[in-house]
């Protein structure tokens, strides 16, 4: 029982959580276009019909995934250059901390010009706002790794890239997927921010055109699935580690 | 003969985190000799495993000159396999995998006559039933028998070992003993050991070198003149016994570290 | 057929409900037009994106267009009126007391961070004699505006008329009815929303602006005669929207695009003097010199005859 | 010479970009709406006068130092309950990604409407932005204590919160700074979002009114000044860890 | 005499991560006496860290049971002090605050009189000179001694030790030991010792725990009727020399582990 309890506490916590907003909208009459019952929501989201919300939440998550994995593939090597070279470091690093910086709704005009209107440059957004973490926290893992480990492959005389792809990336694997667990949530936000600039289609469009004319129940069915895309993406994430890296999940080695 | 390892008035000294400097050794001088055993006693911190480090390339001096056959030493080189003074396992790889990882790594794969290597120098180092498990969950001792196996895998010319056997009792370090000379004496190398056991390095080595500490340097080099092979008879020999003695008191005499 | 990019200044609300009904009923088509709407995030986005090519023709208020060009020189014409009268208006409660710019003193009023109006507001301001700094201002986005006008968290909102319904929505909602300010009322005269191009399609294919000039103008005019039509014609292409919202919507902008303005001087018509009082608001409003642009410079006129 | 040029690489770099891009501005023609050039910039932030740029910047940095400081309050005790109880971080974690992976300005209304048009709503959005990094890496490094480090502490029966100040904590060190350093570009975008949505003065203000009346050249100072106040508390972060924490920068104990 | 430590039929299984399980411990019953000086001997990997582990309440044993004075151990408890068989020093403290970490770590701060009995015990162990160095600034020796001298500096009634002598040098080894010796003396405590020198235990307990393994459990408990206090002569002590030899043969007796 108590287990039984402990394992489903988070949606137990949720369905509790659930009941009271409920109850709250109807009892302290909370109007619809600040914050809509669980139960306006649901009827606002049958409403629009599942092929729509598929259409809106394909284009999302397309573009959340795509910029996602640019990102990594972006991030990694960035991530081993810094720690291979206080050098690279030096140059790259006040680079990525521009970037990281530059609020993306600024310069968005220009990346949609430069990139026209497709699903370019709502890529390169989620890009972007994504890869930052991944660069600092993978660079941490690979600068982490104890001495003597980097001295075993020193002595060896390993190349660097063994050196990388043997001790320095196991060793990292926990700091990587720590990274990649913010990454996939920012990979969503980013779709969201990239389709608030130029977009036809998606659930952050969905949520501006619906917000922008006051329907606000339909922008929370949006919201809700895009929560709900990011906690299963998180999820995937969280379960890739445990079966690819089993032994990286309570860390400290 | 000819020196597979010459140290020329060697000194190192490291810069510490509080503004001093630690004087680990100064003017050392070491030449040692194609196929010999030597074995380095002396006290904690006289600076053994520095000159291993200093031999295998990981570590330059500040002063003097390293030599491996008779090149300056710039950076570690192939023909030298290192135990270290912890074992040093990685903690994501099984037991076996450990083992091979040198391989792995230098050459990036691991041969089928590598891998029955490996599980022969499993079962030497009484680990047989281990070869699938992690690090972690070994005792102290048996992740030092897997980092000796580890060395052993591949034949360098040169081996460091950092008192490789300091965590075993006994039997077992006896039986190690044995094994290892087994090797050495089927693929000749220079092997440089370190020990805090005066009947080890007399039982392995064909010279003995004793340092001191503050700062780290060589007292004495002692040539070992037992017969080889040895073996259990070779503990009972009286030369062992009277040498043993002897360099405990020559140890005992100094002031301690 | 030939290819056209159209870019909304904003998202397909009930204004723009006249584009989709000519993709619907086929005016553009039958000019052999293919046509791809991109919907936009503000005047000055939309005068940008005609301005880089990313679209051929577009909606955008000519002050922005007049703005753009005091800034640099942007390759773009409004090439017909669509509202000549300017939409801005201040959204009140009825409930309250504001009847006149003169009552919001001490009030609080909320404005969109990057509307057009912003500018506007202290030169209305003045022309009716109102202390400007007797106003609070809030600059939020535009999604809090009728939530806070409804929740009484501010005393009046700035807006396009046109979202009128929507607003009459929420505020109905909290028991609250919305009272309208155009401020049209209050003197602002002038060419408000318009139709773009860009210079290069002027220049490089002058028929086909010609066309899709023709099947505007046509849509337009269906849109004005059958707005529950033009509603579900939106709808079809945006199933998101509420028709009943964007026909109330699409009729509230009737009166600005269909008025004494346009009975003068013809629907789609630049009038050279309020195109130079359209200037003159701009001017003020943004402290430019009143020769920085010539307004005739930014208009193309040769497209509007059929 | 060789180490001069290393040293300053980084501005060297800094330089020969800038001079790369008011060539190509000059050269290719670029339209001042889409790319100011560096000098169109300068003389458009001089045309705006230092008074009003301390203004527009102070409002920016109190509100991304304000929100900033509020996430680390919050993130820390967050990332202890987590690594304290499975439990907890069962019924916690999934509302943290729920809360980072909502798009802000989809719930900006509410934030507004509920907590006004003040600064407070700006602190919270940053806030928002910002500590999701924070409790995911720190909540990371108190776990990867090695094992035998606890031993330690649970051989002396310290009480938990001693193991957590004088073990995890400075375990974690490294990890914190670099999820501090991370936060620090998020507060500041994070306060540039926020006002976005409800403000009257501040850098990102300045930025959305500038570019939506076309003086781009502004828009891009203001990016400028944004950017710069990134790296130099990003330096300062940087600084920090090396004041007080010098042990934890090669990371790797 | 009232028993401190009482192991009642202990069994330790542990779950590998390659599914397997190790049985650590089978059947192992032991009574430890007040202030008594006890040696743990046995092969690598029997089971001696884990008695400690067990003893000082990190551990739960999965079968059996482990009292102290008396009462089952659930947890760990005040009065247990430990030397773990790694130095396990905080990588950024000197040294000199890893020696006094214990009292900071238990009761939030460290008295003048620590600070002073800090750097007693600094000297002893010879370190006199690292004091303000972190722990990576010193030798696998070195570091063993600090981790020995934090546990001295509290005074628990219970003192657990891994194997804290094994990375020393003869010399230092005895010095260490002469002092442990000493230190019980002034203030008797029991002390669970576990060692791979026959020698050591010899000299230092007042009986020997000889264990065995696959399965670890007890083989035999030998009483040390050699007189206290023990000082350099008793190295020499016919009896001793006997003991030695005797623990020895029955050592080697055993098939390894
Ligand atoms: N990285 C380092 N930084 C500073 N000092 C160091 C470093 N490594 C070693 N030393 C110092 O060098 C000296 C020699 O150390 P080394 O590890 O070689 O001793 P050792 O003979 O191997 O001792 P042990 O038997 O205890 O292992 C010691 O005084 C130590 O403090
Ligand atoms: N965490 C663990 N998980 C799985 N098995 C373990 C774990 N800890 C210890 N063992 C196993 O328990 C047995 C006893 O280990 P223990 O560390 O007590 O040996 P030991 O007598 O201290 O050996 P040594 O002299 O080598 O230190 C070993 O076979 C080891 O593999
Ligand atoms: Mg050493
Ligand atoms: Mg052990």
């Amino acid at each position: 029982m108590r287990a039984l309890a402990s394992r489903y506490a988070s949606a137990l916590v949720f369905i509790v959580v659930l009941i009271a907003w409920q109850l709250i909208c109807q009892f302290a009459q909370v109007p619809e276009y600040i914050l809509p019952a669980p139960s306006a929501i649901v009827s606002a989201a049958i409403g629009l019909g599942p092929a729509r919300w598929f259409e809106h939440a394909a284009a999302t998550l397309q573009v959340a995934l795509a910029g996602y994995l640019v990102a990594i593939a972006l991030a990694l090597p960035l991530a081993i250059s810094i720690t291979r070279s206080p050098l690279l470091s030096r140059i790259i690093m006040p680079w990525l901390v521009v970037i990281q910086s530059t609020p993306i709704v600024a310069i968005a005009p220009i990346i949609v010009v430069t990139l026209g209107a497709g699903w370019l440059p709502r890529v390169v957004i989620t890009t972007l706002i994504a890869f930052f973490p991944l660069v600092v926290s993978t660079a941490l893992g690979l600068a982490s790794v104890p001495a003597e480990l980097v001295e075993l492959s020193r002595s060896l005389r390993a190349s660097t890239s063994r050196q990388y792809w043997q001790i320095r990336m196991p060793y990292a694997v926990p700091y990587l997927f720590s990274a990649l667990k913010v990454s996939i949530t920012l990979a969503i936000v980013g779709a969201v921010v990239a389709e608030f600039v130029a977009a036809e289609k998606g659930l952050g469009y969905l949520i501006l055109f619906s917000t922008s004319s006051f329907r606000v129940p339909v922008a929370f069915a949006a919201l809700a699935l895009l929560v709900l895309s990011s906690l299963v993406l998180y999820g995937l994430v969280r379960w890739l580690q445990a079966r690819l890296f089993p032994w990286s999940q309570n860390a400290g080695h | 003969m000819e020196h597979v390892i010459d140290l020329d008035a060697v000194g190192q000294v490291f810069g510490a985190s509080d503004g001093g400097r630690i004087v680990a050794l100064q003017g050392v001088d070491l030449h040692l000799r194609k196929n010999e055993f030597v074995s380095l006693i002396g006290p904690s911190g006289c600076g053994k495993s520095t000159i291993l480090r200093l031999i295998s390339g990981l570590l330059q001096p500040t002063s003097g000159q390293v030599r491996i056959f008779g090149m300056p030493v710039t950076e570690p080189r192939d023909e030298i396999g290192m135990v270290f003074q912890k074992p040093t396992l990685l903690p994501w790889l099984s037991v076996l995998d450990n083992i091979t990882f040198p391989m792995k790594h230098k050459y990036g794969r691991v041969t089928d006559a590598e891998h029955a290597r490996a599980r022969e120098l499993l079962e030497m180092i009484g680990l047989a039933d281990f070869g699938h498990k992690r690090p972690g969950e070994l005792s102290g001792g048996m992740q030092q028998r897997v980092s000796i196996a580890r060395s052993l895998l591949h034949d360098p010319d040169i081996l460091l070992m950092d008192e490789p056997f300091s965590a075993l009792d006994a039997l077992t370090r006896d039986e190690m003993s044995f094994e290892l000379l087994r090797i050495w004496n089927e693929r000749p190398k220079t092997v440089v050991f370190v020990t805090h056991s005066i009947q080890e390095a007399l039982l392995l080595s064909d010279r003995i070198v004793v340092m001191s500490a503050r700062p780290g340097k060589v007292d004495d080099i002692i040539d070992v003149p037992l017969p080889r092979p040895r073996n259990m008879a070779t503990l009972t020999d009286p030369i062992f016994t009277q040498m043993a003695n002897d360099i405990r008191v020559q140890v005992f005499s100094r002031t301690p570290a | 057929a030939d290819k056209l990019t159209v870019q909304l200044d904003w998202l397909p609300g009930g204004d723009k409900a006249f584009v989709y009904a000519g993709i619907e009923q086929g005016f553009f088509k039958e000019e052999g037009l293919e046509v791809t709407v991109l919907t936009g995030r503000g005047s000055s986005d939309a005068v940008t994106k005609i301005a880089t090519g990313t679209a051929d023709v577009g909606f955008a208020g000519l002050s922005a267009l007049m703005m753009a060009a005091a800034e640099a020189d942007v390759p773009v014409k409004a090439v017909m009126s669509l509202y000549s009268k300017q939409p801005d208006a201040l959204f009140t409660r009825a409930s309250s007391s504001i009847q006149s710019l003169k009552d919001m003193e001490g009030k609080t009023v909320a404005m969109p961070t990057f509307s057009s109006s912003n500018a506007l507001w202290p030169v209305v301001l003045k022309k009716n004699g109102v202390d400007v700094s007797k106003i609070r201002v809030i600059k939020t986005d535009p999604s809090t505006m009728a939530p806070m006008l409804a929740q009484g968290r501010v005393d009046a909102t700035i807006n396009w008329v046109t979202v009128g319904p929507a607003f009459v929505d929420v505020l109905g909602q909290a028991k609250q009815e919305l009272a309208i300010l155009p401020w049209t009322q209050f003197g602002l005269d002038g060419y408000g929303w318009s139709a773009m191009a860009s210079d290069k399609l002027i220049k490089d294919r002058p028929e086909v602006l010609q066309r899709y000039m023709r099947a505007l103008v046509k849509s337009v005019n269906f849109a004005i005669a059958n707005p529950a039509q033009a509603a579900k014609d939106l709808q079809a292409n945006v199933p998101e929207a509420n028709a009943a919202v964007v026909q109330a919507e699409f009729e509230s902008s009737i009166p600005l695009l269909k008025n004494e303005v346009s009975e003068k001087f013809g629907f789609g018509t630049f009038d050279p003097a309020l195109l130079q009082a359209t200037w003159g608001w701009v001017s003020q409003s943004m402290d430019y010199a009143a020769d920085k642009v010539q307004p005739e410079q930014l208009v193309d006129r040769s497209f509007l005859k059929p």
